[in-house]
């Protein structure tokens, strides 16, 4: 009954519980500090490849694109480590703070 | 329990068997040992407190299977012994030190150790249809000697 | 059959497998039951019995071992059923799977190579926020009509 | 005409079938509302205004799912429970009084025709879970029976001190017996019903006496196989069972329905006394269940046996010398 | 109870069982409520990391040991960078080191509140585990704006730590400690006091201090019986030869006496937390290591919230390891498990009290299942 006596005592206090509404989805703040999805400043990266060879798990493929070689990221694999970003000399790769929101479609995750 | 480095060595040194004894650092040291000699230097440490069996290792160096026992209180020794490839047998000792058994089955499983005297006989594979004798923690399995799987490769 | 979408929408009760994770994701969908995330907000229960589930919630990389298991319980399941994965593992492999970087030779390529999959929860691990975005995803589009 | 109407109705929309059935929903949704309160939850927000229809959502979501009967299960005798149960709960809370002192149906020794029906759910949960032909079931109906020895006997005498007092054993005598005499039964039958709750949380298979269908230890119990409609039927019928022993909980010790009322209004105003008293016991119900820990299937048993047994005895012995005196 | 039938069958517990938020399996030998034996297959969570990490590079390995277990992450890449910086030979930032131990005691405690909330689900005390989580969330709170994840941190790198701390993150960690120090205090007065608790673990799975020993249990199962045993305190790793703790030990050896170890070792962690913020030294948080490391073998030791966690490497000169072995915890305390739920008849296991006894080991599985499977009896 020790439980009652906590509950009453907390309740007593005026506790509240913040929760992030359920009706205004995709609303969720995260710490600014959270390690969110990666993305890449195109500008600063000089392809050098080096986050590909750090990936842990395979996340990245280089690709060509007009401007030279760049980082394709597959969020499907990609866990949110950030050693991309640390390997990166030029500092090219961010994590957002944004919350990686769930899709439906695996396709979806696939390229950035 | 409380020795340190030094004393142990000394306790250790001139038993039967030990090849070599050496202090990796301030509280670890690596006793090697023949296979034969293997169960007596076991049974001796244990007699001088080194009776908490913290992990067993075992390393395919190729050139032979390098079974490791660290043994350890605030000291840890580690006895290290070398086992044939084609056919790594050694006695168990998990009746000297209970806390063994499951540590040996693991190395079994993994690598194809075989304990002789060990409790419990039957072998314990990685699932119910992993392939008899095939040790995935052997050099010749390789990436390429996978268990068959439909695998993608690559990203995506 | 307006009334029994709508109970499909608000009732999506969920049973949660762990296919071989390392701990992480079940901690985070574990989470989502208690009062800072609160799942049970949508209606939704954690049910220990597949007949009573209509929404699978996976977490971890799947294993050749658990592979079966999954199978079973996902046929166990009274239609009209839904899957959710939920963290990296569970989509991909993740970590474990090899990618041209060496083997973890008893995990499958993602949950979608055995099960349909549903929605894909992102992350390692997941914040619940974000579990119970997928999870409320999945309800709405739950409905007799749509398997 | 109207006279012959009168009681179908009666017995199908109110005070029967739908209003119980209306009931259930609702003080289903109070329980997990109050047990989510002592959580620091929520609760169910989503389906209806703050989340009211919740039961009735699943209820038909559960209607509209694929209804699986395992290979194994003896057919007729798994499909027949569910139905069974709803049916056993339906006709028992026709004795119940609800709008007066009596219920739809009201004879002497209704008591013990109510206390039985506790003993023949029991019955078919353990048919349910033997049927299913599941370990975990097996397991379940098993630990239903072993906590009906735990319970039962001690629910009988918190009974047997409620009928000696008011000397009646009919509801509708000791629904009586307690407006003409005041509030004075649940002075002296305060030990009695403090044990009927406790027996009824174990009756409705609630923390701390979940034994039967411990999630953590065998699954769901002997619920483990029920799927779709049969598992509707059953969560309606174990819903309709809190209602029905909460209902009879009011009867025998809150004074029932009956209360101060204008002349007149008797019809409107008892069924309010009636939900509220309900509420009450719902409500100190999911207390229950929030604060203790599940008791062990033995420790259950022998608690019933050792503790609750004796001081039911002691009850049942001072209200006799009481009425001797 | 005695059981009034004569009937032995088997039960599985897991591998999916609401008990078990882990894909184990426990095949539990009945009579009636009685356990009468046990055999434990681990397998369901085999992923074949230790051969993987043989194929990845030691940056890669990093996070590919973090993911052993979720839980304690922080303690498995502690362990794993000390092993590779003693293969360096070389001695990391002061700061770094106590930085360390502060996101090692954070995890710590969160660990501990998670198992805790487990156990009490584990005994149908839900209302307990929901107020624990709740107070749990603290702890992930510091530990996301530490690192940036509230589970799986990557926060121990090779070297030292990844992020530095501010000023503002000091004095949000104090106070966070403070919010959370009466709180566990309660929950120590209600595990002591509340019957339905008390009744659930005391007298339940009982190991006695010889049988602790024998089977080289580890952390607070080991402790909770008596006997005085921690990495920390043992074999100091980093800096905590620095931080004044008491090791924490009971003489209950049930499950009780495991749960106020427990507690009073998230107590304790609170202080060294405290201690480490207001002595934190200024400096480097990050000493650069080559990518290859020299040939040679490592052993490290770190005391995980379960206990004691063993990494040993092995190095040929490459940038990958030559062999890479974990040992933790959980297969550690396998045997005593074992030892408690057959008990040989020296006193009776109920199926009842099966969860509670696994949960007092505090199992995770997924470390354990590094191995193959484990079999008992
Ligand atoms: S400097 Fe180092 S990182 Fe850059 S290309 Fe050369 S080897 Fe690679
Ligand atoms: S965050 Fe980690 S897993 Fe993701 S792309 Fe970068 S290195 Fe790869
Ligand atoms: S490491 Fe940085 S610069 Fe090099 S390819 Fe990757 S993103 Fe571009
Ligand atoms: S395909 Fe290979 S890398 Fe992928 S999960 Fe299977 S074993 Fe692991
Ligand atoms: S996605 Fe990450 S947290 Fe989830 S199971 Fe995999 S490694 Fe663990
Ligand atoms: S159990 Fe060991 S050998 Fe097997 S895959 Fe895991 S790490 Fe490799
Ligand atoms: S004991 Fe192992 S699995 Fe468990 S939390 Fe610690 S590292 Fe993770
Ligand atoms: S014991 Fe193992 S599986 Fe469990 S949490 Fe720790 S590392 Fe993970």
């Amino acid at each position: 009954m020790s439980v009652l006596r906590d509950i009453i005592e907390r309740k007593a206090k005026r506790e509240r519980v913040r929760r992030h509404s359920l009706t205004g989805e995709g609303k969720v703040e995260a710490d600014p500090s959270f390690r969110g999805r990666v993305g890449l400043k195109r500008e600063l990266c000089i392809g050098c490849s080096l986050c590909e060879k750090d990936c842990p798990s395979a996340a990245i493929q280089i690709v060509q694109d007009e401007k030279g070689k760049r980082p394709v990221f597959s969020l499907d694999r990609c866990m949110f480590c950030g050693q991309c970003k640390e390997s990166c000399p030029t500092k090219a790769i961010y994590m957002s703070s944004e919350l990686q929101l769930p899709v439906f479609d695996r396709k979806a995750l696939e390229v950035r | 329990m409380q020795m340190n480095a030094e004393e142990a060595i000394r306790a250790l040194t001139g038993a039967e068997g030990v090849q070599e004894i050496k202090a990796l650092s301030e509280r670890r040291i690596l006793v090697a040992c023949s296979r034969d000699a293997y169960r007596g230097v076991v049974g001796r440490l244990a007699g001088l407190g080194f009776n908490h069996v913290v992990a067993m290792t075992g390393v395919d160096m190729k050139e032979g299977i390098d079974l490791l026992l660290h043994l350890g209180s605030s000291l840890m020794v580690t006895v290290r012994v070398r086992l044939d490839p084609s056919r790594p047998k050694i006695s168990s000792v998990s009746d000297i030190l209970p806390g063994a058994e499951m540590r040996e089955r693991e190395v079994r499983d993994l690598l194809g150790v075989e304990f002789e005297g060990h409790p419990s006989p039957s072998r314990f594979m990685v699932s119910e249809d992993w392939p008899a004798g095939v040790y995935p923690l052997r050099k010749a399995f390789t990436p390429a000697t996978a268990a068959p799987e439909t695998r993608r490769s690559g990203p995506g | 059959m307006g009334i029994i979408d709508w109970a499909f929408r608000k009732s999506p009760w969920i049973l949660h497998f762990n296919t071989g994770s390392c701990n992480g994701c079940d901690i985070e969908i574990f989470a989502t039951l208690t009062p800072k995330y609160d799942v049970e907000r949508l209606g939704a229960l954690l049910k220990g019995s597949p007949r009573h589930a209509d929404i699978l919630v996976v977490s971890g990389p799947v294993t050749r071992q658990a592979s079966g298991r999954i199978l079973r319980i996902y046929e166990q399941m009274p239609d009209p059923k839904k899957v959710v994965a939920v963290g990296t593992c569970c989509i991909s492999g993740g970590v474990f799977s090899n990618g041209g970087k060496g083997p973890c030779y008893n995990v499958y390529p993602g949950l979608d190579s055995l099960v349909p999959v549903d929605a894909y929860v992102p992350g390692c691990p997941p914040k619940p926020e974000a579990i119970l975005d997928g999870i409320s995803k999945v309800a709405k589009k739950a409905g007799v009509g749509c398997k | 005409m109207w006279s012959a109407i009168l009681p179908i109705l009666q017995t199908i929309v109110f005070p029967g079938f739908l209003f119980l059935i209306a009931v259930s929903f609702l003080y289903e949704w109070l329980d997990r509302k109050i047990y989510a309160w002592m959580q620091f939850r929520a609760g169910p927000v989503l389906a209806g205004p703050v989340g009211i229809l919740q039961p009735l959502a699943d209820f038909v979501k559960l209607m509209g799912k694929e209804d699986i009967t395992p290979a194994y299960a003896d057919r007729r005798i798994f499909g027949a429970v569910p139905i069974m149960m709803v049916a056993l709960i339906f006709t028992f809370w026709a004795v119940v009084p609800v709008t007066g002192s009596a219920g739809l149906v009201s004879f002497r020794g209704d008591v013990v025709f109510a206390l039985v029906s506790m003993t023949f759910f029991c019955m078919l949960v353990f048919l349910g879970g033997f049927s299913s032909a599941d370990r975990f079931s097996l397991l379940g109906a098993e630990r239903a029976v072993l906590q009906l020895l735990g319970f039962e006997i001690p629910l009988m005498l918190s009974l047997t001190g409620v009928c000696i007092h008011t000397g009646s054993l009919s509801l509708s005598g000791i629904v009586s017996w307690q407006a003409e005499n005041g509030w004075t039964l649940l002075g002296p039958q305060a030990i009695g019903f403090i044990i009927f709750l406790v027996a009824a949380q174990a009756e409705l298979e609630r923390i701390p006496f979940d034994i039967p269908e411990a999630e953590q230890e065998i699954v769901a119990g002997w619920l483990t196989e029920y799927s779709g409609r049969k598992l509707a039927l059953i969560r309606l019928a174990k819903d309709m069972e809190l209602v029905f022993v909460s209902g009879l909980a009011v009867a025998l010790f809150l004074g029932g329905p009956v209360g101060p009322s204008p002349a007149g209004l008797e019809w409107l105003v008892y069924p309010a006394y009636f939900l509220i008293k309900l509420a009450l016991v719902v409500a100190i119900l999911a207390f229950i269940r929030g604060l203790f820990a599940r008791a062990r299937i033995d420790q259950m048993v022998s608690f019933g046996l050792r503790y609750l047994v004796p001081i039911s005895l002691a009850q049942v012995a001072a209200t006799i010398l009481w009425r001797l005196a | 109870m005695s059981s009034s039938y004569e009937r032995i069958f088997d039960i599985p517990i897991g591998p999916q069982h609401p008990a078990l938020k882990e894909p184990a399996m426990l095949k539990l030998k009945v009579d009636g409520e009685h356990v009468v034996g046990v055999d434990l297959d681990v397998s369901y969570n085999h992923r074949g990391i230790e051969k993987a990490a043989e194929y990845r590079t030691y940056i890669q390995n990093l996070y590919l040991i973090e993911r052993i277990c979720g839980i304690c992450n922080v303690a498995q890449t502690l362990t794993y960078c000390l092993a590779v910086e003693s293969l360096h030979g070389k001695e990391i930032p002061a700061r770094a080191r106590f930085l360390r131990i502060v996101a090692e005691e954070i995890s710590r405690i969160n660990s501990h509140l998670l198992w805790l909330g487990v156990a009490a689900h584990e005994i149908g005390f839900d209302t307990f585990f929901m107020h624990i989580w709740l107070d749990r969330e603290i702890t992930l709170g510091l530990m996301e704006a530490l690192s940036g994840n509230r589970i799986t941190s990557s926060y121990n790198v090779i070297g030292g730590v990844r992020r530095d701390v501010t000023e503002d993150l000091l004095s949000r960690i104090r106070k966070g400690l403070d919010d959370l120090e009466p709180r566990v205090k309660r929950y120590r007065e209600i595990a002591i006091n509340d019957r339905s608790i008390l009744k659930r673990t005391q007298g339940v799975g009982i190991l006695s201090p010889a049988d602790a020993a024998a089977t080289s249990a580890v952390g607070p199962t080991l402790r909770a019986s008596g006997i005085k045993s921690d990495v920390r305190a043992d074999d100091p790793y980093s800096s905590h030869d620095q931080v004044p703790f008491n090791v924490i030990t009971s003489d209950g050896c049930d499950a009780h006496a495991r749960i106020i170890v427990r507690l009073d070792e998230i107590l304790e962690s609170i202080q060294i937390c405290r201690h480490c913020i207001s002595k934190l030294p200024a400096g480097p948080i990050l000493q650069r290591l080559p990518r290859r490391a020299p040939q040679g073998e490592a052993m490290s030791r770190v005391e995980a919230p379960r206990g004691e966690l063993f990494h040993y490497i092995c190095s040929d000169g490459s940038d990958k390891p030559y062999r890479c072995k974990v040992s933790t915890p959980t297969l550690a305390n396998l045997p005593a498990l074992v030892r408690m739920l057959t008990s040989k008849g020296r006193y009776v296991v109920n199926i009842a009290d099966v969860p509670v006894i696994l949960a007092s080991i505090d199992p995770c599985f997924s470390c354990a299942a590094r191995v193959e499977r484990t079999g008992g009896v």
